[in-house]
């Protein structure tokens, strides 16, 4: 038998009904708001509060501000020692100072941080010594501070690839029974790598305590968002994780604080992992390297300084009457003698015995790097000779 | 001393040592429930739970990071690669972490982790299941590179990988998982970084691993009837390489042949015939030769036999080995065939 | 100056307002629907017909059901061919009849199809040659069918790696001003993949014309879809990357179609990618070679066995009077015809010439391949000889 | 004939193919409006639109998967990945589907491309941005691997490359991007898969590509005062390898030091070892020595010059060519320093 045209026009046997069926929305407590939570105004005055995110007490806020401050400082001396060739490279993180200490300031001593390269100033705010902070960018070989002491990887350059790494601690701290959350600091372009998905899977999964912190500073080097997404927000990502995600004002540090607050607390509680997008920018160039003019115009930048998070948290502090011209200045001081204390112990050229270079590749060096160690020695004895 | 495959071998090695230390994790694509596509898992999570033996979500890159991150908060993870061309995404956490971490920082952070792949075929495999992917990890600095050949070996070598402090990527020859032989499950056999000549000869040495080792005996076997008498090296651990054994016993016979199965160009096997001409030019009658696979994507299980090196290949290349002193004349020719 | 805890305790100069300030969804339009969309009863009874998903024309469903009777007897039959040695390996698709056939139903020939190795009932459905769609697993070098002629890539095995070459097919399409639409055939497991990710999103930001669609089958090989995701559903990834999602009863034949007719629709119109998830369930092991007793029970396939997709569209068939008794029997003799054919085309081991190993490496083998050619050629020389 | 930089050159070569083949499209991180990193596509955007130049999303894997269906579709993708471990995210896409789709189709689907990778290092940079990864793509049976060394090479081999059928890989050695060099733009200096002699010599052969070529250039030249009369060459595509002009060369010197920046163990500079004892045996009065890199992970800046190859290396390795025809006291001992 072939179908008819007779039975094929017969009406099917179906009643119309209306679209969709009202069905409890399992997206609820996932999605992110539709705008990027804030507690500012850009002119610092205080907008309404909110009950989902309770403003931080005061006291954080103003060593919130002492610690930006100071770490912007921190941020232009170091882009001052490229120009002086004390070091190799340096990206700048100006502009970013209430993501960079917020996250710190979310976190316990015993919570683990995930950086990257981007993240020298939340490694200072996290009173990491400078000088080892910016070890590597001087040209050592290594990440300067003792990861395991000061519960922070080394920063991590290939991107996204630490968002698997803070999985695998989180869950091995807590299989452990320790209550530790491990912190990822990452950026929007990393968030296009493959490791970002399966980092957050990994976490989500295995119910992982971990906050994965977007900076979503509108670049990666010359490269627009646009062209690392086509989502409303980055914050949209969460959802197909199964993890809660929320959006933020990145240059309100008040904001900022109050939605890290809770996310921390949620991976603390064992709740799993957290997803937060905050709308910032670079005000710098990638790197002292890079040059942008060639992919962004002046304008651009300057409208940005509208929004200086540091002017803004300052603002709010006097209007809130913990911060006075006195104090002000005491913190400019105290982030001058900072950058100064800084500058003066990266005056000289760090050196380096070449024989260093077979350490550490193993816990014992094999028998062809003791082989290769023993011709370098040989060379170099030859060489004093010569110059002898 | 029991007889067994060297299937269970691995599986009483993982057993062993989640036993002896709790900090032992195993965690990869189906090595749970289902105890691994090969069986080498198989039981751990009835056994010690499914904290300690655990499957995880399909991506490789996560399950090699996340040992990372285990392997910082103080575990010992083991991860099982499903198949050699699977770690492939796996690149770029092993080459650029899992190698250079305790490096970067000056020891502070390392990262001790065994890495099992599965590896090399004479299975019947269909595409993308039979990589040789060895000499990817061996040219990588900060890994260590290990292969048994026998059942004894990998019990001892698995449970040395897994106690030893530095990341290990441990290639298990899928096609000598169902091999039997005996294997003392107390013991450990040479030190870690040994190589061992499985079978003492007077006339050449062929220097094999893993998959490659039992075709070296087979031919050595075979030789017997030609009238050569032929040792035979198993390197059993590619990085560290075990220089001093390989270079006595060629330095004694005078002559080598380097057998792998991996593609030839740039393999592993390019590395012992440069390491050993360089240390035993005086001592060779003959150029060093190598037998390997064929330098094309590992082909069909039709003709798989065709592209691994067979005891017949081997056999020729001993016969080129200049015993008459004559020059090869495969390369006499002024310029080479093209 | 210090807080005093006057100035602490001070109340902030703030009113309450309400938690979330109502602003316009920017998810709208990506979401999927809570509940997979479903047109069918499991017995085959129609549900309320609805707007969104029109259902398709009688005759497309007839051909569907033609197409999946026939589908479902080359799988039976290539199972066949392992027990018998004829086959290295197979991975039936027997319970995903509605996606493999329906994928292949929405599209045009010019279409690109991008399957994996459990898509073998989808070629075939595509009118690709059985044996062709077979020669890899008979254990031959290469994928049988030509990718170009048929429009469909080979079957990919490493998981989620054709994502990206679907993306980029698709936009190398429109590039070039044809409207071909690159359908992605995945599994729930491969979605942990970062390859799915960045497929996805590569698709999604150069909007280029690719439906992913996900056939989750509830298992990758034993691990179960808990340990792939801890999302609500599958098809909450999309929002994620801007792309607009859907969720579909993978076992209803009607709303398969109905849904992947929209998907391709969206995509053919310029409006870039579609994600869909189709809940279904492989009632075989992972293959041949697989023992499932070690991971599921027979209660939970044979729960599976009442949501049969072929039995469901069977009678929703003949209660449309487009099917009878003599059809079904009709095309059942088909279905029986067409693997006796394969049995016998199957029934002798291909022979391969050895030196084929050194074709296709290169467009023009080196010269080290020569050189190994010759070697070889040598060898089977001397074995003729010996055997001579 | 114009002097210019052989990152100038690059940027010409890419320029002319994309204007001689509106195939060609060029994409990657920073490629378009920024120019790339060091700025090999400088002006491409601009001057053929952000349809044949464009920025991607950042992620490796995702680039090279794209230029697969992007070739599926017809066109020539050209891709950029920023720096050589930054490839590492793309090795599963290279090694399972760039490699062996013409392989795995019968020919019918090949997926010409260009996958351009900065690499090797002498530049200063920090970790993972100086990684010599040649090998892991010469060891990739489907793949071409080519470097340059000459600005007039840059030029040439790029065109070719992206002409050609085949996948290639071209590796850029960074340190010699701002170089300069006379390079005939219309010109091609060899055929795809020639060596070339750079310097003519009678005593003793030095085998260099890419960054290497300079100081084995450097090296010929200081020997001169040692009374040494040495020949250089060039290998230029590493894959597929010109055994004829390197077999020839050595059988005329009769001595052989090979030299690569990559870390040595497994490495090209293993192969080009191999080969060349297997072939030369017969003509070589010492063994084949390599100078290499040393086995650890790319070092710091403040170091990376005790890591490279340098001229005194180099002339140690060519003082140890057994000219007395003396064996080489550093192996003399029965056993290796361990
Ligand atoms: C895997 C990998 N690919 C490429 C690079 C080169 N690279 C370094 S920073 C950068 C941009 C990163 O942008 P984003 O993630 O937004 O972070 P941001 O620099 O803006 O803080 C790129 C492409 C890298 N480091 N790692
Ligand atoms: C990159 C990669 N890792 C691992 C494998 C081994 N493998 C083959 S199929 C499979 C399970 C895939 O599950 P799913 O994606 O759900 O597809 P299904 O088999 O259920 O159709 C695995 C792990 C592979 N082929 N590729
Ligand atoms: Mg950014
Ligand atoms: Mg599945």
């Amino acid at each position: 038998m072939t179908t008819t045209p007779q039975a094929a026009r017969r009406a099917s046997p179906r009643k119309r009904r209306p679209a969709t069926p009202a069905a409890p929305d399992p997206s609820a407590g996932l999605m992110p708001q539709a705008e990027p939570v804030r507690l500012l105004n850009s002119d610092g005055t205080a907008l309404p509060s909110r009950p989902d995110y309770p403003e931080p007490p005061v006291e954080a806020l103003r060593e919130m501000y002492r610690r930006m401050v100071v770490g912007r400082r921190f941020d232009a001396q170091a882009t001052a020692l490229t120009k002086q060739g004390r070091l190799a490279v340096y990206p700048s993180s100006r502009g970013q100072e209430a993501c960079q200490v917020g996250g710190v300031l979310a976190l316990r001593d015993d919570d683990w941080v995930f950086p990257t390269y981007r993240e020298s100033m939340a490694l200072t705010a996290r009173g990491i010594d400078p000088v080892e902070v910016l070890t590597l960018l001087r040209g050592d070989w290594h990440c300067g501070y003792d990861p395991t002491a000061v519960r922070t990887a080394p920063q991590c350059t290939p991107l996204a690839t630490q968002c698997v790494h803070a999985a695998g601690l989180a869950y091995g701290e807590s299989y452990q029974g320790r209550d530790t959350v491990a912190f990822v600091y990452i950026g929007d372009g990393a968030t296009s790598e493959g490791d970002f998905h399966e980092g957050v899977n990994f976490a989500a999964v295995f119910k992982a305590p971990v906050v994965f912190f977007v900076q979503n500073n509108r670049y990666a080097i010359s490269v627009p968002l646009s062209r690392q997404t086509a989502a409303p927000s980055l914050a949209y990502k969460g959802v197909g994780y199964g993890v809660p995600s929320e959006q933020v004002d990145g240059n309100d540090p008040v904001a900022v604080l109050a939605v890290l607050n809770r996310a921390v607390a949620h991976a603390r509680a064992g709740k799993g992992p957290y997803l937060v997008e905050a709308h910032t920018y670079r005000m710098e160039p990638h790197t002292n390297a890079d040059d942008q003019t060639r992919y962004r115009d002046a304008e651009e930048v300057e409208a940005w300084r509208d929004r200086d998070p540091i002017a803004r948290l300052e603002s709010y502090l006097r209007a809130r009457e913990v911060l006075d011209d006195a104090a002000v200045a005491e913190i400019a001081e105290e982030a001058e003698a900072y950058a100064a204390g800084l500058r003066e112990r990266m005056n000289t050229k760090p050196t380096v015995d070449p024989l260093s270079l077979f350490e550490h590749v193993y816990a014992q060096p094999t028998p062809q790097l003791v082989e290769q160690r023993e011709q370098v020695r040989a060379e170099l004895a030859a060489t004093q000779e010569e110059d002898a | 001393m029991a007889t067994m495959t060297m299937a269970k071998a691995l599986n009483a090695a993982l057993a062993d040592a989640m036993l002896d230390d709790e900090r032992v994790v195993v965690f990869g694509e189906d090595v749970g429930q289902l105890g691994g596509v090969f069986r080498i898992t198989d039981g751990l999570q009835a056994r010690f739970g499914d904290k300690r033996c655990f499957d995880t979500p399909l991506a490789e890159a996560g399950i090699v990071g996340f040992a990372v991150g285990l392997a910082m908060s103080g575990l010992r993870p083991v991860v099982e690669m499903q198949f050699d061309a699977f770690a492939y995404p796996a690149f770029e956490q092993i080459a650029s972490h899992v190698a250079k971490l305790r490096n970067r920082t000056r020891g502070a952070l390392s990262v001790p982790m065994v890495i099992r792949v599965p590896y090399a075929g004479g299975i019947g495999g269909v595409e993308h299941h039979c990589d040789s992917s060895e000499a990817y990890y061996a040219h990588t600095p900060g890994l260590k590179v290990v292969t048994p050949a026998t059942v004894a070996d990998a019990y001892s070598l698995l449970r040395e990988a897994i106690d030893d402090p530095d990341p290990v990527v441990f290639m298990e020859p899928k096609k000598l998982y169902f091999a039997s032989g005996d294997a003392d499950l107390s013991a450990r056999t040479e030190p870690f970084g040994r190589a061992v000549v499985r079978r003492p000869g007077r006339d050449a040495t062929l220097v094999a691993y893993g998959p490659a080792v039992p075709v070296a005996l087979e031919a050595a076997e075979a030789a017997r009837e030609e009238g050569w008498d032929l040792e035979v090296v198993d390197v059993r651990t590619i990085v560290p390489f075990d220089d001093a054994t390989v270079v006595a016993s060629v330095r004694r016979t005078g002559r080598c042949v380097v057998v792998q199965e991996a593609q030839g160009f740039a393999g592993v096997g390019a590395e012992i015939a440069a390491r050993v001409q360089e240390r035993c030019f005086h001592a060779l009658h003959a150029p060093v030769l190598r037998v390997a696979g064929l330098d094309i994507p590992y082909p069909a299980p039709m003709l798989e036999h065709t592209h691994l090196p067979s005891v017949d290949r081997v056999l020729d290349a001993v016969a080129r080995l200049q015993w008459d002193d004559q020059p090869d004349s495969r390369w006499l020719a002024d310029e080479v065939p093209a």
